[in-house]
């Protein structure tokens, strides 16, 4: 089970870089240019690994990326890779849909971790609309997820994985999808809703002092996130998948969305982003959990 | 001295750089690992200090696109590695340029664009700005140019891409540590006493 | 519009559309409050000013435009360099305090009533306002900076135009 | 609290990913060179036969860039001064002024314009002979 | 002016900062986001032009006008142009004021297009930027033929333009005000029109409709706020009086109605220079006979020329004094007003995600406040 835990983060890994690449790659393509190389993003993280670092905030600081990392290496955990299938499955028959949920809050609770000791303002700034934007991000979602445990009467992610054989929870339950697919954009942190990191407000949020190493883990910790955020999609939504191609087939549709999403949308404020979220897809989902 | 040509002038100099630094060629396979690595990725602040900063759009969109190299920008001095001085700085400026310069962590590079950094430019005799960059921060590239184009400014990219790779000249970084109390007193020469903190108080303020 | 300020103060027609008209600098105040009253310069654009060392005097352009636009009204103001000090024009248009400091600034004018002439541009400034003539900007360049060596050999051209010919007939006289 | 979408405000910007399937007409630098104008104004070049060291140049740059200098030999015998521009870069502006006075029409700018260097001293240039 | 609440956390926004125009500074009051205070601070450009002119003649001095303002260096040159013919009392051909108008509304496309990449970029919408710095360098890229310089021409010289236009240069400026044209339309579809971009930019930087005038705002401040002022038809200068063209204005004062304006003002520069295009003069000497470099001089006069730049009037004053040199030149941009008294009141009480788009909005140059 050990080395079945440790394929599932280094696929994930891989796949997460992979697929930054990509989001790179592809946002250049609608910019009208090349873009970088696929694996500029491991250059990138690996040559940050190399760098000196200079300032020092205390281990609290510190312990922020590493909270983060450790957040979303355990929701990896307990998301099963495949459909039925008895290898990469890491924790998730001992773990449900409600421990996933909560432990996807671990991450912006790290990064407040880490920024409260650093005192930089514009740190304190984004971590305080990371978590304001939380509500708005948690609500559809958790009412999707709500909808779906009550149709398939379990909280189990691989028992609501294989029930979906007839038919894809996306196509059966239509609404409570929408909605949580628009949760789901932000949480992937791109606009519209990418108010946390924004440069052009403040800075770059809470990563204004994260450098060097931590930046790396921090950038490693989103790209393993992102991943465990779309096999999560895939899993509640569009029935899982029985191999790996499969697997990249329907992630890589979601992300493409995604990136199409947060390439043509401008950024919305902070109360915008929650109002919109708590309107719209509260509303669908809510709609949605009706007809379940 | 040799005959006053453009072709004497530069074979003097070819001749100067190859004894110079021939000898610092042999370096380890790690090193020159660690070293592709730094030169394959480079993060730039996004700091327009002069108008240099007109053609960093143009290099960072589609027309030239310079994130084929693996060079983007980035908001906050902590993460980037590249430090453009675009341009003429003026004694305000030149301030905020050292506090971001010191904030960056190494190895971090500088990149003078246009030729006020090289010998004052234009505003050789204006009141308020500096004329040679290098007497306040270590130079690794000079673009020339009033202003460069963005085939220039990508040109500078390469070949300080080119140094860093080959362990060409040393960087920048190195010299401002070792010699800093050089550069802290041509500093302290245009600012008197209202200079940024040293970069010693700079870090035990920040180990606290 | 033009015709009310013609008959009252002498304005000059410099060019087409733009005229001028020159006070006394106490006058400043009351002629400009009657002029933004009465006609149609409402606004201010900019205060320009001149030092003319050799008369002793700075010159201040006043600015004025009308609401159209379409006309522009110069009110110059001349006072002495040495206690250079005028009214400010605040309670009449708000974007004068911004000139205001910038004039204080670079020239040293004093403006009575304006309370936020701090620092504009420069930051430390302890020599004399850098746009008074008397402010030798080269002088200061040379004092504080240092220019990139290797440019000595540097010749001036007339005189190695002499040498050149003088030796040129040195050596004919020689042969 | 009235809803009204703005359907196509929300749609029309998917209009762009129709170019995610166009060729990228990025000019990628150091492989493909963007092809030159005639006229631009790059590096001077000096045709020293035809030069005659009367320093126009030097006396109309308004940034003190050009030097006269010694030549070693004398190319052109006309060259009363015995003397050439050598040009600063890092003064001059490109602002072509010194060709537009110069008398015999023998300093010219080129289209080539491209120079990096690590050390600051190098930027003294003398104009190439063509 | 300082805010001594206890409650207020002070952040400078800037001058490193991406959400900053250029390098200045905005030193704000913050209570949670909202903005209680901001005062501007300039000076990280100064470079002190108006002594550096008093040193040079009138020659050397026009090379250095065109870097007062960095993106739209034209109008500066036409200015310093036209201050020093009026003073000298030149008279250009009708083929030197077709040309000049040419490079200008060139010049004012190209300045247009940097600013919709910012302001687009200052809500993280960048494919809007990245598309319109590539449309900007076209017509870079015919300024380089035409003028020989990328961003700083140095064309416009008092008496004329310096050059010949080259062979075929109309026919492909046709060209390529046909494809921009074209590309407006995409503009519209992903910014213009973008819910998202509404969503922000409606109601937001409304500024006092009542004293705009007075206050002296220009450009798209005031016909944003559907005031009809232009320059180029209220005080004609150059041909523009011969040239049919409209002035686009909105009645919202907010960050939307001056973004539509500023369409509507590409719009329009295409049309005046498709009517150049077809009414250049053939013939005419594109430069007046200048007298030598040193005997140039200026008689003991001052005036005042402005000229319409692509974010309102471009004012200088030139004064003379018998001499070669000039003895004074104060110039008057746009952003002086703008940054000042209109943005530190436009913030108060703003979010601090409108920074950048305000800023952005109002076309703030820093280079050209503190010259």
């Amino acid at each position: 089970m050990f080395l079945d835990s440790l394929a599932m983060i280094a696929l994930a890994y891989i796949f997460g870089f992979l697929y930054y690449g990509l989001y790179r790659n592809i946002s250049a393509r609608v910019h009208g240019r090349f873009g970088p190389s696929l694996a500029q993003s491991f250059f990138d993280s690996i040559k940050l690994f190399l760098k000196e670092n200079s300032t020092n905030f205390g281990w609290m600081f510190y312990a922020g990326p590493i909270i983060m990392m450790i957040g979303a290496i355990t929701t990896l955990l307990f998301i099963p890779y495949l459909n039925g299938s008895e290898h990469l499955v890491g924790l998730s028959q001992y773990g449900n849909l409600i421990l996933v949920l909560y432990l996807m809050v671990l991450e912006p609770l790290g990064n407040a971790m880490g920024i409260g000791s650093n005192g930089n303002p514009f740190g304190v700034m984004g971590i305080t609309r990371g978590l304001t934007r939380l509500i708005g991000l948690e609500l559809p979602f958790y009412i999707a997820a709500i909808g779906l445990m009550i149709a398939n009467h379990s909280a189990d992610i691989g028992v609501i994985m294989t029930n979906q054989s007839e038919g894809y929870n996306a196509f059966t339950h239509p609404l409570l999808f929408i909605g949580a697919f628009i949760s789901f954009l932000g949480f992937m942190g791109k606009s519209p809703f990418d108010v946390v990191g924004a440069p052009q407000e403040v800075y770059s949020g809470p990563a204004t002092e994260f450098s060097g190493k931590f930046f790396a883990i921090a950038l490693s910790q989103s790209a393993i996130f992102s991943f465990a955020k779309l096999l999560l999609m895939v899993n509640l939504f569009l029935g899982g998948a029985q191999s790996l191609v499969e697997l990249v087939a329907k992630t890589f549709v979601l992300f493409l969305v995604a990136v199409l999403v947060g390439n043509v949308y401008a950024r919305f404020t902070t109360a915008q982003s929650v109002e919109f979220l708590v309107r719209v897809p509260t509303g669908i989902a809510l709609v949605g959990l009706l007809f379940v | 001295m040799p005959e006053n040509t453009q072709e004497g002038f530069i074979d003097q100099q070819k001749v100067l750089d190859n004894e110079e630094y021939s000898i610092k060629n042999t370096q380890s396979i790690i090193q020159k690992a660690v070293d592709w690595f730094r030169a394959r990725s480079m993060f730039v602040l996004a700091y327009g200090t002069g108008c240099g900063a007109i053609e960093m759009p143009p290099i960072f969109t589609s027309r030239y696109d310079i994130e084929r190299l693996g060079v983007v920008g980035v908001a906050t001095p902590r993460q980037a590695d590249i430090l453009i001085v675009s341009g003429y700085c003026s004694y305000k400026t030149l301030k905020r340029v050292i506090r971001s310069y010191e904030q960056m962590n190494e190895p971090k590079y500088v990149i003078g664009l246009g030729s006020c950094t090289i010998n004052g430019g234009m505003y050789w005799d204006s009141y308020n700005t500096i004329k040679k960059l290098d007497e306040y921060l270590p130079v690794d590239m000079y673009i020339n140019g009033c202003m460069p184009r963005p085939e220039a400014l990508i040109e500078g990219f390469v070949k300080l891409q080119d140094n860093i790779r080959n362990a060409k000249s040393e960087a920048g970084y190195i010299q401002y540590r070792e010699n800093n109390a050089f550069y802290r007193a041509n500093q302290e020469k245009i600012f008197g006493k209202n200079t940024t903190p040293t970069f010693e108080e700079n870090f035990a303020g920040m180990n606290q | 519009m033009i015709e009310f300020l013609k008959k009252h103060y002498e304005i000059v027609e410099k060019a087409p559309r733009l005229y001028k008209l020159q006070i006394e600098s106490d006058k400043l105040v009351e002629i400009l409050s009657s002029v933004s009253i009465n006609s149609n310069f409402i606004t201010l654009s900019q205060i320009a000013c001149t030092d003319w060392i050799e008369d002793e005097v700075f010159a201040l352009n006043y600015i004025l435009t009308t609401k159209e636009r379409d006309k522009n009204l110069m009110v110059e103001v001349r006072i002495s360099r040495v206690h250079c000090s005028l009214p400010t024009l605040l309670n009449l248009y708000p974007q004068a305090q911004v000139m205001e400091r910038d004039l204080h600034e670079m020239y040293g004018i004093n403006f009575r009533g304006n309370d936020t002439l701090y620092d504009f541009a420069l930051e430390n400034w302890n020599e004399i306002p850098p746009l008074r003539r008397e402010f030798d900007t080269l002088a200061y360049v040379n004092e504080h900076f240092d220019f990139r060596i290797g440019r000595e050999d540097n010749k001036d051209v007339k005189a190695e135009v002499k040498r050149r010919k003088a030796q040129a007939k040195e050596s004919k006289d020689g042969k | 609290m009235q809803f009204s979408p703005d359907i196509k405000g929300t749609l029309s910007p998917f209009l762009a990913v129709k170019k995610l399937f166009e060729h990228p007409k990025t000019i990628c630098y150091p492989e493909v060179k963007k092809e030159q104008i005639d006229g631009y104004r790059g590096f001077h070049t000096n045709l020293l036969a035809d030069c005659i060291g009367c320093a126009n140049c030097q006396d109309v740059c308004m940034n003190e860039a050009i030097d006269m200098v010694t030549i070693a030999k004398d190319v052109n015998p006309k060259n009363a001064s015995g003397c050439i521009p050598r040009i600063d870069y890092g003064r001059c502006c490109w602002c072509s002024l010194c060709t537009d006075v110069c008398p015999p029409n023998s300093l010219k700018l080129e289209n080539e314009c491209i120079w990096a260097d690590d050390k600051a001293d190098n930027f003294l240039y003398f104009p190439k002979d063509k | 002016m300082e805010n001594n609440d206890n409650r207020l956390i002070k952040i400078y926004h800037g001058p490193q900062h991406p959400g900053i125009t250029g390098n200045m500074s905005m030193e704000l009051d913050l209570l949670g986001e909202t903005i209680k205070g901001a005062r501007t601070h300039v000076g990280y450009l100064h470079r002190g032009f108006e002594k550096l002119i008093e040193r040079r003649t009138i020659i050397q001095a026009f090379t250095i006008v065109c870097r007062i303002c960095v993106p739209e260096p034209d109008p500066n040159e036409e200015n310093f142009a036209r201050a020093v013919e009026g003073l000298a009392g030149i008279e250009i051909s009708q083929r030197a004021k077709y040309i000049r108008v040419m490079v200008l509304e060139m010049a004012r496309l190209a300045a247009q297009m940097l600013w919709m990449g910012g302001q687009s970029g200052s809500i993280g919408l960048g494919v809007v930027g990245q598309w319109s710095v590539y449309d900007r360098d076209l017509i870079l890229d015919l300024f380089e033929e035409l003028t020989g310089g990328r961003v700083y021409h140095m064309y416009i010289y008092p008496g004329g333009v310096r050059r010949e236009l080259p062979n075929g240069f109309l026919e492909k400026l046709a060209q390529l005000l046909d494809y921009l044209e074209g590309r407006l339309l995409a503009y519209d579809s992903i910014f213009f029109e973008n819910s998202t971009f509404k969503k922000r930019a409606i109601g937001v930087g409304v500024v006092n409709r009542d004293e705009a005038l007075k206050n002296g705002y220009v450009g798209q401040v005031l016909r944003g706020c559907g005031i009809e002022r232009d320059v180029r038809r209220d005080n004609p200068y150059l041909v523009y009086d011969k040239l049919d063209f409209e002035i686009p204005t909105y009645e919202g004062c907010d960050v939307y109605s001056r973004a539509l304006v500023r369409r509507g003002e590409m719009v329009e520069s295409i049309k005046i220079l498709r009517q150049v295009i077809a009414q250049m003069p053939s013939e005419g000497a594109i430069m007046q006979k200048l007298p030598k470099h040193r005997k140039f001089k200026l008689p003991k006069e001052d005036i005042y020329v402005a000229t319409e730049s692509a974010r309102g009037e471009f004012g200088y004053y030139m004064a003379g004094d018998g001499s070669e040199f000039i003895r004074r030149m104060q110039v008057k941009g746009p952003s002086l007003i703008h940054g000042f008294t209109l943005l530190e009141n436009l913030l108060v009480d703003e979010e601090l995600s409108n920074v950048a788009l305000i800023m952005n909005s109002l076309g703030i140059c820093p280079p050209e406040m503190e010259r």
